[in-house]
């Protein structure tokens, strides 16, 4: 915000000789300037402070999402494993995050590659980022591991999961959030030198940087582990293990619904930035346009896989709707702030058919991925990165990364090739140092014997073998006393 | 928020002719004054917009209480069915509210009937209407739809849902909510041209807008359908069919009880407007003080409820007390904002046994609703109505509906009938509107057969027929394996 | 928030003789100055009331937290009956708290001991309180209650529960927060006539006031009903009885996290002020940092717990990372805004081994905590007094409580001992305080029979024989349905 232009020069002139003392009374006045000045600067702090807080707390409520997306996704035999997985993304992440991912995403100043200043938090607050800002960055990061650990569900060592996720937390992640997303990123949209082709990658709240990097990872870990048993039969016929409860599902499914508010809209980070002061369109527009974005994406999302599904397999399935819900916003992700709502019911849509195609692929080459979580946040990442390069709104480009008139927009909407262009180069990095990083990773574990569990303990279930016993426990040791129950029960 | 009023022309002359350049001076310190005043505009804006969108968020995560509350008081065979509806109702809610259901509610300016501008969010934002409001309606928009699927839930074909629900939320809900909400609206409290009985109805945040549409729709539904099968016994007996999981039902109550603070409080849409600048008493309290009542009232609710039952039936039972809580929050939804916390202790207690005596009358008709929908949000919005008719504050009403002195307030405060009169209109222009609407629509869904499910469906479970599968797994396949799995625990496993 | 500080005397003689109206023209300015500055004052009102209110929704979202941990926590049949404990916190605690609680925590003026004000929100809002802080505190109150719950479930019968959450409610609890919390408190660092040791009790967010205060009251109520039947068994061995289901927990856990974003932030209670005009340091990077340790000290807890566990017994077990996690927050919670971030790694580290050892302590002498909420909430609490005493540092004490420079900070960090007096004198008067109410009230009531529900009860489980029935029905009433049900799934559905 810039702050008032109170000039004790100009109104002393303006107050003249014979003014008692002009100079004294325009820096008298402007002085009162200066302390309102100051007041709103204390004012936007504290407003856009208030904003980001929340909407880390909601991005914080995705991975409760994540967790129960992920439990009724499995059996109810791996279920204390993956909620187990669930819990550490968040507390490992916590720690990771803290010690050096926050420093490799954003410490300033950076080369283009990768941060290095704020270890520990060191020096921060600064006046670019708060407190606030680490803690809606972690939830961001956390994100992305929660995304790889449905991947590879019901069928890993918890140790390699300890390993892979520090790794993609602690490393992978930051350093691709930090060519995106820093200042100082050499694809950044907000790179102050030098934008890539002009224009810079417009991934806004990250269905490249997050999901597609979760996704891909997952990629990586299931293809390396292969099928669980049983999800192919002898003849190589897929067979749907399902999970052990579609609540669960609904309330994760929701949850990340709830999440997602903090997510998309919360990526602006501030609230409080006119346009033009004292009207009354400006960021908190946009913000309210990006949540208006992400619902509509998301509902129509829903909508196409409900009827696709239904022609395809005869059922009207709420896990499938769930999970193209989910590919929607996935796919909005990118583009949300930039683009018109219309446009989101068009990305919704192509999200959806994405989704199917992606998982009859998977079907086709025998690829096992418990919670779609692959086809998910990569397929419809990568569309969502796509469809931003072709939709985004001149006006809105230019609202949102101010300051450099004339940027490329989206390919459809006249803005020539730069902005798809760079959209491009952005899939095939992200694919290309996930590729590098965590294929080699996951495949050295293999090597070592420290992926996959025994078939033994795959049958029998990770909860029983290595997690102290099964989740749940819905009758009483005494047999008769349940059987009891179960008859007693209805009378009354 | 009326900016600081600094004018050259009453500034200059103060400096008079001696100041070199008294008109370019005083010019330049009131430009200052505008920037400043700008700026004022710029926060509000802000802090309005931050308000109004987080509690948009808050108002959604009812959705997610719903769809947790209506699986866990089905049975299990027909989860899958009714969390698919609650989905639904957000996602198809939002495509058909974007496309024109907004627009027949808020399209300004209009006829007093029905809204007709922003189709496809056209023409949005304005200055009065920004997308954080839209987003903030269409949470309103999908409860009123979610409220209706409990009322049929379990015996009702899938088609049929989609063609009511996108009918309640596209259409039905919408006009309602312009007549009552709406600047143009005949019946609004802030209609500028003519106030229905010089007052207006104040239905605050929508126990009439909301929950009586969603429930009367829901009554019509149950209705026509008839009871489930098992429901009543061969001489008449009613048994009840219970829901498989009670955790699932707290989770949900306890997610729209946090969701309600977005419902009620949230209502104002605005938190930065004082009543008298530089004081401490200002919008910001009020919203306080909705969310304080709204408190008061489901806590009595749910405490009457709770030995209410007891006496009753002799059990403390908690899903009855999670409807006793839920009936509390839907009578004190339309006054939220303009009665005494002491009041809405009153509002909540005359609820839990406007609850009971509803579900007792439903019992003695042979009326049955899995989720006591009907009973819970028709008759305890009406009771709400009647509430804020009595008890709404002088004060309050003035301080919430400003600009217009000497409005109508509750009959029981001092302040005549006429509130009285227009909230007794509302209730029944809602049941006549929605009886004109939705009774029509369930009759001929029925009578082309698309209304209700075979029996056989309906024996087997839903979920197994038309959803692809049961909702839960808990054991493995082979018998074997399923029994092993449940005794193990006791036997081997180290703990 | 100093405004700005327009003086016409000033200004005036600024101008001098040649002005026409010297006066007039200071005082015009002036007052354009006060009309900016009032508006100023409405802006923080609004800012400040949508932080703690927005807080205030999170703190209660802990309920259902509680709710979810709890009911997972216990055994299938005892599930209704600790639910409806956990509704029942949250509605007769906001009665309670209403009529009276409030008014004992914060009536002022009052002595150090007791308020007696703001009975029934009598008089208010006043420029210190407002209606959100009450629903703030509201939420603080119920959570107590609803950590004690935890400590004697699966065993007490309903009247009992119901007298004694009324009694911490509305009594015990608002009386410690009155000594630490409020500006009168005997103890509290905001007391402005005279601070305990020259320091007063730096417990933020309720480390001793809410976690102590309802974890002692668990460990009397838990120890004068003895453990549960089958705990542990002939020989004296312990038999873990597991929960019925990890998922709610996890689902428990989780949203008590959430909700602690609530708790501990929020407890600043404003955020629009800055600790120097115009720059971007202020208290909102304080709210901030408090979320930030406040996480990591969770994390920390939860890698501590897995490791530990892991060596322990050999399972990687996630209600046991729940657990540590949730003891991580719990201690963090004194200290959350006043250390380093690397504190609270270390706070989060202790707080693990408190509770592993707590944990072992319970074992060995036969005590009975279904929840762990005794040594949960009362030792990692009792840690987290400790840990700020020793933690805290210089600067961020005196930016949090302003206003008297040179104040004592923790030992550690060169700051003296005598805040660290201070704390262990609220350990002490904490537990002398719980120790003389609620012990003689759990004794009084284990004398009158009303405590302990029967053995045959107890076996049976309550949610059948006091709650109306079972909290879970997977399947259909006859045995014949019931295998039906469940074998259906391989061999007949479609996929």
């Amino acid at each position: 915000m810039a702050s008032l232009s109170c000039s004790t020069e100009q109104l002393a002139t303006l107050l003249g000789s014979n003014t008692t003392n002009a100079t004294a009374a325009a820096t008298y006045i402007c002085g009162q300037f200066s302390a309102v000045s100051d007041k709103f600067v204390d004012t936007s702090y504290a407003v856009d402070s208030t904003y980001l807080l929340f909407s880390a707390y909601l991005v914080f409520a995705m991975q409760l999402g994540f967790a129960m997306l992920c439990a009724g996704s499995v059996r109810a035999k791996n279920t204390m494993n993956i909620m187990l997985t669930n819990v550490l993304d968040a507390a490992a992440g916590g720690i990771f995050y803290y010690l050096f991912g926050f420093a490799f995403a954003f410490g300033a100043p950076s080369n283009g590659f990768i941060g290095r200043h704020f270890f520990g938090l060191k020096d921060v607050p600064d006046s670019l980022y708060d407190y606030s800002f680490f803690l809606y960055q972690w939830a961001f990061a956390i994100a992305a591991a929660g995304i790889t650990s449905g991947s590879i569900a019901e069928r890993t060592q918890f140790v390699a999961y300890l390993i892979y996720s520090s790794f993609l937390t602690g490393f992978v992640y930051p350093i691709v959030s930090h060519w995106f997303w820093s200042p100082y990123g050499w694809a950044s949209a907000t790179n102050m030198e030098n934008l890539l082709f002009g224009s810079g990658v417009i991934d806004f709240a990250g269905s490249g940087v997050v999901h597609m990097v979760g996704g891909i990872a997952g990629l990586y870990g299931a293809l390396i582990e292969g099928p669980r048993i049983g999800r192919f039969d002898n003849r190589g016929r897929a067979t749907t293990l399902r999970g052990h409860s579609a609540s669960l599902v609904v309330l994760g499914t929701f949850l990340l619904w709830f999440g997602w508010y903090g997510f998309n809209p919360g990526s602006f980070t501030k609230i409080l930035s006119p346009y033009t002061s004292g009207n009354y369109y400006g960021q908190w527009s946009a913000v309210g346009r990006t949540a208006v974005t992400t619902t509509l994406a998301g509902c129509t999302a829903a909508l196409t896989t409900l009827f696709t599904k239904r022609l395809l397999s005869g059922h009207w399935n709420v896990t499938d709707v769930c999970n193209g819900l989910l590919g929607g916003f996935a796919a909005i992700t990118a583009g949300c702030s930039v683009v018109e709502p219309w446009a989101a019911v068009i990305c919704g849509f192509v999200a959806a058919l994405v989704l199917i195609g992606c998982n009859k692929l998977a079907e086709k080459v025998k690829f096992d991925d418990p919670l779609e979580a692959a086809q998910l946040h990569g397929g419809c990442g990568a569309w969502g990165v796509i469809f931003t390069g072709l939709f985004a709104n001149k006006k809105y480009v230019n609202e949102v990364y101010p300051g450099k008139p004339g940027r490329p927009y989206g390919l459809l909407m006249g803005g020539g090739w730069g902005l798809f262009a760079a959209h491009i180069v952005q899939v095939l990095v992200i694919i290309g140092w996930v590729s590098v990083t965590m294929g080699p990773l996951f495949f050295i574990l293999r090597k070592l014997n420290l992926l996959r569990i025994s078939a033994d303990d795959e049958m029998a279930g990770m909860d029983l073998t290595r997690h102290g016993g099964f989740a749940y426990d819905y009758e009483d040791d005494s047999v008769n006393i349940g059987s009891q129950n179960g008859t007693q029960n209805t009378p009354i």
